[in-house]
């Protein structure tokens, strides 16, 4: 509905507001909102409910925004909001959802298999390719979070026949505390625990409290998702091995630039670059951009990241 | 006597429909869409499931018990219903669905009914009980997935509107037919507790527990329908939610308890049993859903909806307490001093 | 005036545009008990709750040794004042020694809590007034009478210069009513003064010096209780003489028993009960608390299940479960404890009234409010009960009104039984005449009335036959027109001896 | 009388024990080390901030009154007292750190108390609103990112250890010196609310207000006071979350409001006030704690918890009572028939 050339309104949706991670990707937003004059500009609400955010998004439509760019708490439940928000002509761009139907493009810092490959290997490294190993998600329903495991699952079981898993995923409610109560169980149940996993920014840093605690630094390899300022103190003492992420404000820009596109009716293609690092050469697979954006994080290069 | 403004103000329904009121202005000023058709149908439309809710819950209070389970009920009606249908490719009209979500939830209730007027259990010790035992029993023996081919019933009534209004933008907003399930349940609620002896009974009950039995009433058996009724409406609120969300969420709804409740006693119900109305409730329910969905629109950083919240909820039970104690004591002065 | 060790003057009260007390005085010396009389509602309790500082009064002064009072409980306290509340005002939560002994520790400032102090003072107080009763119960678990003696206990804990006793007899048997008189008496030595409410005027003449009598919140009669008899005493209260005689009345029409129970008997309560009930007929079971008498009537009213035996309705054998039950086979019952057994006390009168009876109101299950409160308007110009509008809570009428709504209640059921446990304890002389009238009057209609009561007075004011209960039997019965009350408390305190 | 094992059997708290030991009894058989010391210490170590919250919510639930705003008090303090001394880089000993972190806590308490016990309104209703207030305050107004670079001192702390044993899989199992808050707490609460006569004050309030008032207690005073001291502690449980976290998470804590008040209920206080002890909590914290983390260990899958938690403080509750009652008729039963 926008004449061209005017300045579109584009707001990010996130899961949550004010933690680390999408305070990072609010950085990107605002810097995008710098470099082109584009009103964009994020909200997320004060818990990680799926409800709020439709509430949110509805409220966003009746504002009459030009787009919006959404990181959903739960992909179904914003299918019948989103489909509502395309048929106004609000463009609708996701991350973290590749499933999602009812979007104009979804934007994926990479291929979830392929990353919850990678992070099974680091670990399988770590372990010396055999013992026994657990894995955390954040919700039992995070699709994103079981992707990654089950891809990593099934690589250990063709690559990895020395590797064990103990039990099957554990939910750590993206709670620190939780994640500690969790190793210190599985520690106590399964003495020989060698690896963990972690798919929440919080899951990492709960097992190597645990771990530290029991006394295992070094013994238990663990690896996962999640930010330096979140794990720094604990991939500095060694209880974390390694974390990986994809930049956050990277990912808010490239949002919106895809939004930007679509408002001003150019199309998205495969091998297209982005212009942002990680981006530069993407593949399409219907609807979903995939980059290939993961950075890893060890000891040693933990001081080029501040977020 | 007390004056017309004073004597709004010293009820808390008064004092926050004025609140409301104030607030609303208050956004229409830095919103100027803010007063529109459509932003009216917007709220209606997302105070759907907690006035649902609210209404179960003010009747339970009313009766002098309190209840958080009616989520899990709700969630756990929702789910069963969905899964039954999609499990056995059943299609039955949608009046039937919204039949076997209460039904789940009466059978929920009477589980509640039967340990707090049977047993004479404490009610939130019972709740709190059984929202654990509920929700638990949903996740571990109904399932964890999404549902999101739920019968053809159910999409085809919730694409049914019952007003369709469009807004300056050129967008329509539309209020959905199951909106129609708050009314009839309100207006049932109303009726029964004004209009029958029931209903009467439940006041009585709430009012003092003891006397209410020694005038013959069976107390045992009032509260048992109490929670079955409330389960029953918990489930209309659990099939109400997948008609807005066209999908069965076993995580939805619960979380959502204190906040319904805070609406309940915002509308004057009193923990302590013996009061409460419909449409106090109803009011109650408004204000709340326009608090927390309205301040964006206002432009007010999403923590702030707390901290309104909050401060109206103090606001609407203090300033009524306040305001009569001034009142008072205005009275006595005012009167002559010889007798 | 330094002798006065309470002076209150021109003590004005109102709630709203009720004015419930105007201009009143009234003052102590040293070891002098004073009677404070007055119809329910004229205005007792408030002027008392003034005194403690719960109830800030309008106008006027409060002085106790000379200096004026702050409108404080605990200025009240520490001035040396103790209360026995009408309601009683005890924790049921809280054991029987610390709910005896928390006045002391709380008026004295104690900081610390001595579990063991209390205890043994507890102990002493308990072995002063001469009663028995367990120092480790939760109070909630006593009967009435137990409560009102924790009251009683826990004012003459804390060494008070005066004592406020707000109808402290109501539910206590004879004998403990003479030890109380005997430790009034005692302390009166000690130079403790006394305010005594009570509508019992033998308890008034046995025990007091002095009398004030309010009426509609004036003060109408004040005097040494010398110049006063009980025709006078009634006649400032009330404004009309009240004749104290038996109420006559036209011999029952033979009819079939409505009522029988036959060797009736439960566990540890009651055993062995026979007796009819007929249809215009008035009868009273006298006995002590304890005696099984209140077990006997809960029985009849269904609220509590007999071990054996039987009881036979107009010759069908019947079993009640629950209260309903027996109110669909035409019982009413009317408890004994108002305040925590009958009345919703936050709710309007109205709702009180006609909660029992709503199926009048009713059709088809849909209520009318204009009926409802129709009929409660009658019930309450009927029972003359003194309330503002009918929409009033309950709890602001005073405590003899607040039968009267207990009472209207079950009248507007038309019971064919009407079983009433203690019908006028706290009501004034006056209206309990007028409820005695309105109980012959309903009697003579065809209702069967039994009246539980240990007012022996009452007991042969009203009734047809009188039986007395002793232990859980019923020991003996005798006629009303033939029997006199020294017959009567005989046979009751002969057996309380033994 | 009641023979011995009825009578632990008509206690709450006796049935939750009794309750507990079966259920570690079933873990130990699924699983062997589960009696072990290692098991003891974590748990003691997992109930550590529950407990410290529950004997704050035990005070205000014995004196009649329910508090859900503890959480946003703790997590308020919590954030706010790492974010000044991060601020200003100041590093004070771990004593004082605690000292700040019940000074702001007991601030947020006054601001209940004040409401509660100055303006009377319900509590309920007040902590609702203050929960809402307070969280949304922290995060609006203190900030939203965690803090991981938490003081030095509290490091340390957080290092220093009780008790450290090595189980048998020569895991190191240690129990932080915070244990000392809980036992400190425990300790204190336990003495002022048996010790002193403002504890008696407490519970006489919980029985009857009017009574209280009436027998000179300065109802209003108890009340305030009551507020800020379970405030304080409220922020003594945040700073301890802290030491085990080692970081400030403004989110944490927010959301167990219901789960500590059922550890508290099972432990035997009553919603209506008056009765509830020290003892009790602690048992009703362990119970709790045990079930939610040592499922696990049995393989049961973790929505079962819920299902058994729900079970536990249904029958924690209910045993009681019908035992209570069938012990009272078998009692009457064996009197002779004759009176
Ligand atoms: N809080 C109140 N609000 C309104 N009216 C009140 C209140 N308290 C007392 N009254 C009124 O004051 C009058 C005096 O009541 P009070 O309780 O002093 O009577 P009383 O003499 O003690 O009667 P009784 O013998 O029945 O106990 C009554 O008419 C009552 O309705
Ligand atoms: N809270 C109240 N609100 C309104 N009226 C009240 C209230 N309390 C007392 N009254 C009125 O004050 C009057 C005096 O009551 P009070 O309780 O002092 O009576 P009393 O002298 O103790 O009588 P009795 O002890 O025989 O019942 C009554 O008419 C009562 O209705
Ligand atoms: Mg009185
Ligand atoms: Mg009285």
């Amino acid at each position: 509905t926008n004449a061209q050339g005017a300045k579109h309104t584009i707001v990010t949706v996130v899961k949550l507001s004010g933690i680390a991670w999408f305070n990072r990707m609010e950085e990107g937003v605002k810097q995008y909102a710098k470099e082109t004059g584009n009103n964009a500009t994020q909200v997320g609400p004060a818990t990680a409910d799926a409800a709020l955010q439709v509430q949110m998004i509805e409220d966003l439509i009746a504002r009459g925004v030009n787009a919006v760019t959404v990181v959903p708490n739960s992909p179904e439940a914003l299918e019948p909001v989103l489909q509502k928000a395309l048929s106004r002509n609000i463009v609708v761009v996701g991350h973290e959802a590749s499933s999602l139907k009812n979007v104009t493009y979804d934007v994926e810092a990479f291929n979830n298999a392929a990353y919850g490959e990678h992070l099974m290997e680091a670990m399988a490294k770590g372990m010396g390719g055999k013992g026994e190993y657990a894995v955390f998600v954040g919700h039992l329903t995070a699709k994103t979070h079981n992707e990654w495991v089950d891809a990593a699952m099934t690589l250990q079981k063709s690559k990895y026949p020395d590797m064990k898993l103990v039990t099957s995923k554990i939910e750590s409610n993206e709670n620190q505390q939780t994640a500690y109560q969790k190793t210190k169980e599985l520690l106590r149940t399964y003495p020989n625990l060698k690896g963990i996993q972690g798919s929440a920014g919080e899951d990492v840093v709960g097992a190597a409290l645990a771990v530290e605690e029991a006394g295992l630094t070094g013994k238990v390899t663990i690896v996962g998702t999640s930010l330096v300022s979140v794990s720094g103190p604990y991939l500095e003492s060694g209880e974390i091995s390694m974390i990986s992420f994809w930049d956050p404000a990277k990912a808010g820009i490239v949002m919106n630039k895809v939004a930007a596109m679509a408002l001003e009716g150019k199309k998205v293609e495969d091998g297209m670059d982005l212009g942002v690092e990680g981006y530069n050469k993407v593949k399409l697979d219907g609807k979903v951009i995939y980059g290939q954006a993961w950075v890893d994080v060890t000891k040693d290069n933990m001081k080029d990241y501040n977020f | 006597m007390t004056s017309g403004p004073m004597r709004v103000l010293s009820s808390p329904q008064g004092v926050v429909t004025i609140t409301a009121f104030a607030f609303a202005l208050i956004l229409a000023l830095s919103n100027p869409t803010f007063f529109s058709t459509a932003t009216l149908v917007d709220l209606a439309r997302n105070s759907l499931v907690t006035g649902i809710f609210a209404i179960g819950v003010v009747m339970v209070l009313a009766s002098g018990g309190i209840d958080v389970s009616f989520t899990a009920i709700g969630a756990f009606a929702m789910y069963a219903t969905i899964k039954l249908l999609t499990a056995y490719g059943i299609n039955i009209p949608i009046a039937g669905i919204f039949g076997i979500g209460a039904l789940i939830g009466a059978a929920l209730g009477l589980i509640n009914g039967l340990l707090v007027g049977g047993l004479g259990l404490p009610t939130l010790i019972v709740t709190l009980g059984t929202l654990s035992l509920f929700r638990g029993a949903l996740l571990t023996f109904l399932g964890t997935v999404y549902i999101t081919t739920v019968p053809r019933e159910i999409i085809t009534f919730s694409r049914t509107v019952l007003v369709r209004v469009e807004n300056a933008a050129g967008q329509i907003v539309s209020l959905p037919f199951s909106y129609l399930v708050l009314v009839g349940v309100a207006l049932l609620a109303a009726i029964l507790m004004n209009g029958t002896m029931f209903g009467r009974k439940i006041y009585a009950i709430g009012g003092s527990e003891e006397a209410a039995t020694r005038i013959g009433i069976n107390v045992r058996r009032v509260k048992v329908m109490i929670y079955v009724i409330s389960g029953a409406i918990a489930g209309l609120a659990g099939i109400t939610q997948v008609t807005l969300a066209r999908m069965a969420n076993p995580f939805d709804l619960v979380g959502m308890e204190l906040n319904v409740i805070a609406a309940v006693v915002l509308g004057g119900a009193r923990i302590t049993g013996g009061h409460g109305t419909i449409a106090g409730t109803l009011i109650g329910v408004f204000v709340i859903t326009m608090i927390n969905t309205s301040l964006l629109m206002a432009g007010v950083p999403s923590y702030w909806q707390k901290v309104v919240v909050g401060i109206l909820i103090v606001l609407g039970t203090g300033l009524p307490i306040a305001i009569d104690r001034y009142v008072r004591h205005r009275e006595r002065l005012a009167r002559p001093l010889s007798a | 005036m330094s002798s006065l060790t309470l002076e209150m003057r021109n003590i004005r009260k109102a709630y709203g545009p009720v004015r419930v007390l105007e201009d009143v005085g009234l003052s102590l010396v040293p070891g002098e008990v004073r009677c404070l009389a007055g119809e329910n509602g004229s205005g007792k309790s408030t002027l008392i709750k003034i005194l403690s500082g719960v109830v800030e009064a309008d106008a006027g002064e409060v002085r106790m040794g000379g200096k004026p009072l702050a409108s404080h409980p605990d200025a009240a306290i520490a001035a040396g004042l103790s209360v026995i509340y009408q309601d009683f005002s005890l924790f049921p939560n809280l054991t029987v020694s610390e709910n005896i002994t928390f006045l002391r520790s709380v008026a004295s400032g104690e900081k610390l809590f001595h579990p063991f102090t209390r205890r043994k003072l507890a102990g002493e107080v308990i072995r002063r007034i001469g009663v028995n009763l367990n120092l480790d119960q939760p109070v909630e678990l006593l009967p009435v009478a137990s409560k009102q003696l924790v009251a009683i206990a826990r004012a003459l804990a804390n060494d008070a210069r005066v004592i406020v006793m707000d109808e402290p007899t109501t539910a206590l048997t004879r004998s403990e009513v003479a030890s109380l008189v005997r430790i009034i008496r005692a302390l009166k030595q000690s130079g403790v003064a006394f305010i005594f409410v009570s509508h019992k005027m033998e308890e008034v003449f046995e025990i007091c010096d002095s009398v004030t009598v309010l009426r509609d919140g004036r003060v109408v009669a004040e005097g040494p209780a010398s110049v006063f008899d009980h025709n006078r005493l009634v006649e400032s209260m009330t404004g009309r003489t009240i004749e104290g005689q038996r109420l006559h009345r036209e011999a029952a029409p033979q009819a079939p028993a409505f009522l029988s129970v036959r060797n009736l008997a439960r566990r540890g309560e009651y055993a062995a009960i026979d007796f009819d009930l007929f249809p215009g007929e008035i009868v009273s079971i006298v006995g002590l608390l304890g005696s099984g008498r209140t077990e006997l009537a809960l029985t009849l009213a269904g609220g509590l299940t007999p071990d054996s035996g039987e009881t036979i309705i107009e010759g069908k054998p019947v079993r009640f479960a629950t209260i309903q039950d027996a109110m669909e086979a035409g019982i009413a019952y009317l408890p004994e404890d108002r305040l925590t057994e009958g009345l919703f006390l936050s709710q309007p009168i109205r709702e009180n009234i006609v909660v029992s009876s709503l199926t009048k109101d009713a059709k088809a299950g849909w209520l009318s409010r204009i009926g409802m409160t129709t009929r409660a308007r009658h019930a309450v110009q009927n029972l003359r009960i003194k309330a503002p509008r009918v929409d009033a809570p309950v709890a602001t009428l005073s405590g003899g009104n607040q039968q009267r709504v207990a009472l209207a209640r079950w009248m507007e059921r038309n019971p064919r039984l009407m079983i009433l446990n203690g019908p006028t304890v706290g009501v004034d002389v006056g209206s309990k005449r007028e409820i005695h009238e309105l109980l012959v009057g309903l009697s003579r209609a065809g209702m069967a009335v039994l009246v539980v009561t240990d007012d022996i007075g009452e007991a042969i004011t009203l009734s047809d036959r009188i039986s007395v209960m002793v232990r859980g039997s019923i020991t003996a019965t005798f006629d009303g027109e033939n029997v006199d009350e020294e017959t009567l408390s005989a046979e009751v305190i002969r057996e309380d001896v033994r």
